[in-house]
């Protein structure tokens, strides 16, 4: 904790960067996202198994941008979304430089969008076996199973859009969600309009997300929301080959093809 | 971190003196090498053409054995034993099913962590070989990889499959001049060498005449077989050709004894059917003749590098042209 | 409110046998909006299209659809009575009811209620049409044509002709290309450089061509109909204009061992060169990696005796500026060199050769000025082994394609050759022969029945040299693969025909797709070989695939018809149905965040990124922008926009959520 | 010999077997003779290696893998890798020759012309079986009585022993037994001793 | 289930399937009435959300259908469309909806006699799945 803290003063008082995004103690032994701006408040900051929050989400936010050139307490979620952000055109080296943290305690400054690709090479990003055994274990139930799974999960949504406020890629200025020439997403939270925004959720993190897991955390009625994350990450790699936020500069997997892509289901 | 030998079944018997030259230098370089304990034979051409499992198991065990002594490589100068440690090192690390079963098959886990050198390879590596040179061995020599030294490429990765020049290189190095010549890889008749004399006769007659007819001295080999079927069977060869060819066969470690100062017959240089005639000091050149024939080398025999633009042909008519 | 007019058409019996077209028109008639709705007997007809021109002006209708037959039909037709009538042409849609309806179904209610389904789909649509305006892009009539051999030639001549400008680009100190170091050409075996020539010389006073020879494209930028582009002119080390081609300097400087490109290597050219007698330009270019001044400092020779001054040792590449309509790449291709092939020794063996250097022996103008000899030692060969797919079909150490030139010119050498030594013996290794081509297989014939051309059908494995003779090793799969030698004089080699070095560069740069083997890819392999897919770049010639003479000059002149054509106005008129950026007022200006997945999902390079800056030059975001020019309209890019923030107009998200709405969900006009 | 080849015919044909078992393509090849022309052997051969392909390829005549088979060629075949180095389409012809004769040996198929190579391929291993390493003398002996070409090298042999070549005592590998398993295993388990 | 007549909804690129439905009434082969068509300019523009709508309206199954690989009319519209399918039909089937209703096909401009064949056995396959009311309850809507 000391040595980020650390880390946190020196680049301030040095004027490397303008804000530390960081985490600070919250309520409850929880922790909550801290803004430091002073050296002197690098005090502030901690690091502990609370912190799981992926940071990256406020690299988007308007207000912490016109702060101006951050440095971002990243765990490893949060180092991928930063690439997955870069290869989107949404951040540069000028915007950012990312604290890594690690579970020990140590901390490596990142300085560039390189170093944190070497450094997230070096990570496992495919899902962890746990991740996968529950995957297989949904895809082994029944079709009739799996509807009814869903539509019981589904009717609680609440369509309060926390999940999206809490995904550090639905960064858009204006969602689908809001669009009302043609409405593409029902207004009121019924069974048909709480499936066409999961679905299109899914959909549109399809090839981008980094399986933080945040839109579960965030989701006020529980929705195992990164189950759907993840099947489509496993899908997307197992078709394409292809990991979403491993590097700084390349074509998204949705935005490319192989003229030998998978076709069994085409006839 | 130990290099260890496997000498193979033939530097025992009928190549002894390829184990004995390879021993005499090695002490002579300072490099131990140890034998692999209790090698069993690599089944050679016979295990591959009957028994799949049996051809990969024999190699495993040995390599096994290395390893288990904590051997990082392994010397094996006979061409035909190193390409078959060689085959079974590689198909065993790309099949994991199929290390399984073979390990389970020689009763010990073979991890495939031991590399496989030849004797060209291994030679190569030694740095500074040039100052170990006390008499260049200042002969034409006809440098003779076989199939198996250098084929196929994507297992053994070494030298290139066509024209190799690693053995040509290393005989530089100990003064000798390595012709150009046609039949650095072609095939002597292998196996069989007992099974098939006539045909062995015909394919390694043909290596003879080649390496003859370009001026060399003596045929360079690195692999017993070679050597039997080029030194052992020359009658036969003869018989065939009709002619007498006195090119002698010499193991590339016995050339490299020879340039060292190493006493002849600690060589087993006396063992070849050939003699070889310089080590009697008789050097008058060319020591090879054929008979019947002029064994002037031929004017193209050389590189004909086209590197130099100087030597393009036709700079008459084009310089006229130009005027 | 919407004013739909619906007209539906009997199509003689063609719908209204299986279709209750009364039925359907009052039931249209109930659809909201629909302000007017008829059926006739013929709608195409021009009373039809009266009926509609009418009703147009008098019920001032806002739109209108024709029920009647596929839109691929007559779409344009009743578009244009629209526009006629002061409709804008793109408030018109058809409902498909006779391809998609009563032709494929039988006389019932069922097929009647589909009809009415289509109509109530397209009005839908159409409410939700907007008047749209043809695109109009100008276009600058001059062409660049990048190569300058008989493709780059050809393409000139004929847009030049066409009375259009023409800029045309050569790598080399002179125009010519391969086909001016060829000997004869098949199958007519007339001599290449007789009819080549005249060509050359023609593009050098054509007065709407300007040559650019020992120049190269630096960049492209723009699109179709408005293209920059920036060519580096290569320092000749000489005044072009005070040259008079004299031909001094070439005869007197006194390096002259340097290997000619233009005899493949055979032959010597001096320092300062043409690189051969007839070049266009006929202007020397000093060869700076050779010219003892640029080595050592000294000499100059040239300098001196040049009786004109036009020697300029200090002068340095130009860059030119140039703003062209349409880009033709003629860039041509190569032949694979090096030693790829270890066991056939090219490039250690100097009698075994590759099919070039055999044009270069054979030609009266070549090293031996056309006897034949062979390169170490300048004997006539008695035994030649002509060898086919050297590096062709061969995807161990070559390529995997078929170089397709090969068979012929093989069978042409080997003719050539009979041909300057009579008691010669021609021998051809080849593994299959395609000769498929107006008088090839006759050409082939000829080589074996009436030259005595030996064919045998093997690959070779080997050639080694064996006292003064190169052994071939073969073998005729015709006679049960038994081997064979020859013992020959001379092999040459039929090396694969492959793509440029520069290839991919010169694609990456001017932005067109190139296939796995750096060959430039059409935009349709059947019906748009000459485009790319990069709208106003042409292609021509052997930068596509390999090709012969006639083939070249063949997409040489479909690459020029398609520039006149592009020309032939001045300004170049689309049909507006492409994708575009939503736009909107500040301070959100566009609700595009600038991911940019859409950019690398376009086929056509048409997304763009705009940079929305304050008035005070700060850049407030980066949004995608669509080239109304480049765009083809196919609304990739639109499924995949995560915001709808591209959309594509005649195919809105609004149109088609429409369409399937209404599709789907009968109303009150249910039957 | 018929009602043998339907049977062939009714379970997999032999390319196929021999693709499941090397994972090498027969399929691949297009006939250009490259390896026929190179081979050191073709001039001796029933079928040179081109069309020994040719024979796998053409599967639904199984007269044709029976050809193959049953070929002087996958005897002769020395695996000295040549036509592999020089194949445009890259197809490991030597695996497919170890494939075929061993299951020309399963199905005991061997073209009677190799006798002697198999005598000697043989005596070789049981030499190997027995002792471990190869006995040059022992496999001598074994090969002449299975051969019966007793007179062979009858100069040989002595001049071998008098330069030291030639050893009359075997050398013994300590893990014979264990070779004796490996063997029975493999070898001994599938071959059909004629 | 007999008179059970399915809604289909086709969702067909200009160039390659609707030219081939086309080909289809000109050469006169017969298919089933239940299936409509809505054409755009490519497989490349089709939102997987409209497949939704469709079902959410009352469709019983949806034809997708394009150019076959390197025919596009784009070039590679169809390509993405592929690619795009390939996650939606996983992600749908994880759901439980039945991916069964929704037919992917390649149908050219030649291939009238495929079209009437693709539509006929897809009419078919939906009749026997019978009507999607699971989905259609969804909404409120008693839509068979």
């Amino acid at each position: 904790m000391e040595t980020l803290r650390d880390k946190a003063r020196e680049l301030l008082a040095a004027r490397t960067v303008q804000v530390i995004i960081g985490y600070g103690q919250g309520s409850g032994g929880g922790a909550r996202a801290v803004f430091v701006r002073e050296a002197a408040e690098a005090d502030a900051l901690i690091f502990n198994e609370a912190c799981r929050q992926n940071l990256a989400v406020y690299l988007m936010k308007p207000e912490v941008r016109k702060l101006g050139k951050a440095a971002l307490v990243a765990t490893p979620s949060a180092l991928r979304t930063i690439l997955q952000l870069a290869a989107e055109n949404q951040v540069g080296d000028h915007d950012l430089l990312a604290l890594a943290v690690h579970a020990a305690g140590e901390v490596t400054l990142l300085a560039t969008l390189q170093a944190i690709e070497a450094h997230v090479t070096e990570l496992d990003a495919d899902l962890s076996a746990a991740e996968k055994a529950e995957l297989r274990k949904y895809e082994a139930l029944s079709l009739e199973q799996r509807r009814e799974y869903w539509q019981e999960q589904f009717s609680r949504c609440l369509k309060c859009y926390a999940c999206r406020a809490a995904c550090p890629l639905c960064y858009c200025s204006r969602c689908t969600v809001e669009c009302n020439q043609p409405q593409w997403i029902p207004v009121p939270a019924h069974d048909l309009g709480n499936l066409e925004w999961n679905v299109m959720r899914a959909m549109h993190l399809a090839g981008r997300c980094v399986n933080c897991g945040d839109c579960s955390r965030a989701c006020p009625v529980a929705i195992p929301l990164y189950l759907l994350n993840q099947k489509l990450i496993s899908d997307v790699f197992a078709n394409f080959n292809a990991r979403s936020g491993m590097a700084a500069k390349t074509d998204n997997a949705m935005s490319i093809f192989k003229p030998d892509d998978s076709e069994d289901f085409i006839r | 971190m130990k290099t260890g030998f496997y000498p193979g079944c033939s530097m025992k018997g009928s190549a002894r003196e390829y184990s004995e030259s390879l021993l005499a230098v090695s002490q002579a370089l300072g490099r131990e090498l140890p034998e692999i304990p209790d090698w069993n034979c690599c089944g050679a051409t016979a295990a591959h053409n009957l028994d799949r499992d049996l051809a990969l198991a024999l190699p495993a065990r040995i390599l096994a054995a290395a390893e288990k002594d904590g051997m990082y490589e392994v010397l094996v100068p006979c061409a035909a034993c190193y390409s078959r440690l060689s085959v079974t090192r590689h198909e065993l690390l790309g099949d994991e099913d199929l290390r399984r079963k073979i390990s389970g098959l020689i009763e010990a886990d073979y991890r495939g962590t031991a590399r496989v050198l030849n004797i060209v390879e291994w030679l190569g590596g030694i740095p500074d070989l040039e100052s170990k040179v006390r008499k260049p061995f200042a002969h034409k020599v006809a440098c003779y990889y076989g199939c198996l030294l250098v084929r196929p490429a994507g297992i053994v990765n070494f030298d290139r499959p066509e024209e190799p020049r690693s053995m040509d290189l290393l005989m530089k190095k100990i003064g000798a001049d390595p012709l150009d010549w046609a039949f650095k890889t072609e095939c002597c008749g292998a196996g069989f060498s007992v099974s098939r004399t006539d045909l062995v006769a015909r394919l390694s007659g043909l290596i003879l005449d080649d390496a003859v007819q370009r001026g060399a001295e003596a045929v360079i080999v690195a692999c017993p077989m070679c050597h039997l079927n080029l030194d052992m069977r020359r009658p036969n060869i003869e018989k065939l050709a009709g002619k007498k060819y006195n090119i002698p066969v010499i193991y590339i470690t016995q050339a490299l004894g020879l340039a060292m100062g190493i006493e002849p017959k600690k060589l087993g240089l006396q063992r070849h059917k050939v003699k070889v005639k310089f080590t009697q000091g008789l050097a008058k050149p060319p020591a090879a003749s054929i008979t019947p024939a002029s064994a002037k080398p031929t004017a193209g025999a050389k590189s004909a590098s086209g590197d130099s633009p100087a030597e393009a042909p036709f700079a008459g008519p084009s310089a006229k042209r130009g005027a | 409110m919407a004013r739909i007019g619906v007209f539906i058409c009997h199509c003689g019996e063609n719908i209204s046998a299986t279709v209750d077209v009364k039925k359907v028109a009052a039931a249209a008639s109930r659809i909201p909006g629909v302000a007017h709705s008829v059926e006739y007997k013929y709608m195409c007809s021009d009373p039809g299209q009266q009926m509609i021109k009418n009703a147009v002006r008098e019920k001032n209708l806002t739109g209108v659809v024709v029920a009647a037959c596929s839109p691929r039909m007559h779409e344009p037709t009743f578009r244009r009575a629209c526009a006629e009538a002061g409709l804008n042409p793109f408030l018109c849609e058809m409902a498909n009811i006779r391809e998609h309806c009563s032709w494929v179904h039988e006389k019932s209610d069922a097929t009647t209620n589909k009809a009415i389904d289509i109509v109530r789909t397209l009005v839908a649509k159409v409410k939700k049409n907007k008047a749209l305006l043809p695109i109009k892009v100008p276009v600058t009539k001059t062409a660049l044509v990048l190569g300058g051999g008989i493709a780059g030639i050809q393409a000139s001549l004929d847009i030049a002709n066409a009375g259009h400008k023409v800029i045309l680009v050569e790598k080399q100190p002179s125009i010519g290309g391969h086909m001016s170091q060829l000997s004869e050409t098949f199958p007519t075996l007339d001599c290449s450089q007789c009819i080549l020539t005249p060509r050359m010389v023609e593009v050098a006073q054509h007065p709407n061509i300007t040559l650019h020879s020992y120049s190269e494209l630096e960049s492209l930028d723009g699109f179709i109909g408005n293209f920059k582009a920036r060519i580096r002119k290569k320092a000749r080390s000489l005044d072009e204009k005070l040259c008079t081609g004299c031909g001094l300097c070439t005869q007197k400087c006194p390096t002259r061992k340097i290997a000619s490109e233009f005899d493949a290597g055979l032959g010597l050219r001096p320092a300062i060169y043409v690189p051969f007698p007839q070049a266009v330009p006929n202007k020397p270019v000093i060869d700076r990696e050779h010219c003892t001044y640029y080595l050592k400092g000294k000499c100059r020779l040239c300098e001196k005796i040049c009786p004109t001054q036009a020697i300029r040792f200090d002068q340095e590449d130009e860059i030119l500026e140039v703003e062209v309509g349409a880009v033709v790449l003629a860039t041509g291709f190569d032949i694979k060199h090096g030693d790829f092939f270890p066991e056939y020794g090219y490039g250690k063996y100097k009698d075994v050769i590759d099919g070039l250097q055999f044009e270069r022996l054979a030609s009266a103008s070549g090293p031996t000025l056309g006897e034949m000899r062979r390169p170490s030692d300048g004997r006539v060969p008695e035994t030649v082994v002509f060898v086919a797919c050297a590096g062709s079909r061969d995807p161990a150490k070559g390529i995997e394609y078929c170089s397709k030139i090969c068979c012929m010119y093989t069978a042409k050498h080997a003719m050539l050759y009979k041909h300057k030594v009579h008691h010669g013996r021609p021998y051809v290794f080849y593994m299959d022969i395609r000769a498929g081509g107006k008088m090839y297989e006759e050409f082939v014939r000829r080589a074996q029945e009436v030259d005595g051309v030996q064919y045998i059908r093997g690959r070779v494995s080997r050639i080694y040299e064996r006292g003064g003779k190169l052994v071939v090793k073969g073998a005729d799969t015709l006679l049960g693969a038994r081997p064979m030698e020859i013992e020959a004089d001379l092999v040459v080699l039929a090396t694969a025909g492959v793509a440029n070095a520069g290839a991919e560069e010169l694609a990456q740069k001017v932005h067109v797709s190139y296939d796995p083997y750096y060959f430039y890819s059409e935009a349709h392999p059947k019906l748009r070989p000459v485009e790319t897919n990069t709208a106003g770049i042409f292609l021509a010639g052997a930068c596509q695939a390999p090709k012969d003479i006639p083939e070249s000059v063949a997409q040489a002149s479909g690459a020029a018809a398609k520039v006149a054509g592009l020309f032939s106005q001045s300004e170049l008129v689309r049909e507006p149905l492409i994708a575009v950026v939503d736009r909107q007022a500040p301070p959100l200006y566009s609700t595009c965040v600038g991911c940019f997945l859409c950019q690398a999902a376009c086929p056509y390079q048409a997304i763009e990124k705009e940079e929305i800056r304050g008035r005070d030059g700060r850049l407030i975001k980066t949004v995608a922008k669509v080239n109304p020019g480049l765009c083809q309209g196919c609304g990739t890019c639109v499924a995949l926009c995560r915001s709808k923030s591209i959309d594509i107009q005649g195919f809105s998200h609004e149109q088609v959520y429409a369409e399937v709405l209404a599709l789907l969900n009968r109303g009150e006009s249910d039957v | 010999m018929r009602s043998d080849n339907h049977v062939q015919h009714a379970s997999q044909a032999l390319a196929d077997r021999v693709l499941e078992r090397t994972g090498v393509e027969a399929d691949r090849c297009y006939q250009c003779g490259k390896c026929s022309a190179g081979c050191p052997l073709a001039a001796e051969m029933d079928f040179p290696p081109s069309q020994i392909m040719h024979l796998l390829q053409l599967r639904e005549f199984p007269e044709f893998s029976e050809m193959a088979l049953r070929s002087h060629t996958i005897w002769l075949c020395l695996t000295c890798e040549i036509c592999y180095a020089r194949c445009p389409m890259e197809i490991d012809i030597p695996r497919i020759m170890d494939a075929l004769r061993h299951e020309a040996l399963a199905r005991n198929k061997v073209n009677p012309k190799a006798k002697d190579i198999l005598a000697f391929h043989r005596a070789f291993l049981d030499s190997v079986r027995t002792t471990g390493r190869l006995f040059e003398m022992g496999q001598i002996i074994d090969y002449k009585l299975r051969s019966r070409h007793f007179l062979q090298d009858m100069l040989q042999a002595p001049w071998m022993f008098l330069v030291g070549k030639l050893h009359l005592l075997p050398e013994r590998v300590r893990g014979r037994r264990l070779l004796g398993r490996i063997f029975a295993r493999t070898l001994k388990a599938k071959e059909k001793r004629p | 289930m007999s008179d059970f007549n399915p809604k289909i909804v086709a969702f067909v690129c200009n160039w390659c399937t609707y030219a081939g439905a086309d080909l289809t009434g000109t050469s006169r082969m017969k298919y089933s009435p239940q299936v409509s068509i809505i054409r755009f300019p490519c497989t490349g523009r089709i939102d997987f959300m409209l497949l939704l709508k469709a079902f959410a309206n009352g469709a019983d199954g949806i034809i997708v259908s394009g150019c076959h690989p390197n025919d596009c009319h784009y070039s590679s519209g169809n390509f993405h469309a592929r690619r795009r399918w390939i996650v939606f039909r996983g992600l749908l089937d994880f759901l439980g909806i039945d991916v069964r209703r929704v037919r992917f096909s390649w149908v050219s401009a030649a291939e009238g006699a495929k079209w009437a064949q693709l539509v006929n056995d897809t009419a078919e396959h939906v009749r026997q799945l019978g009507p999607f009311s699971g989905y259609h309850r969804l909404r409120g809507l008693g839509v068979g």
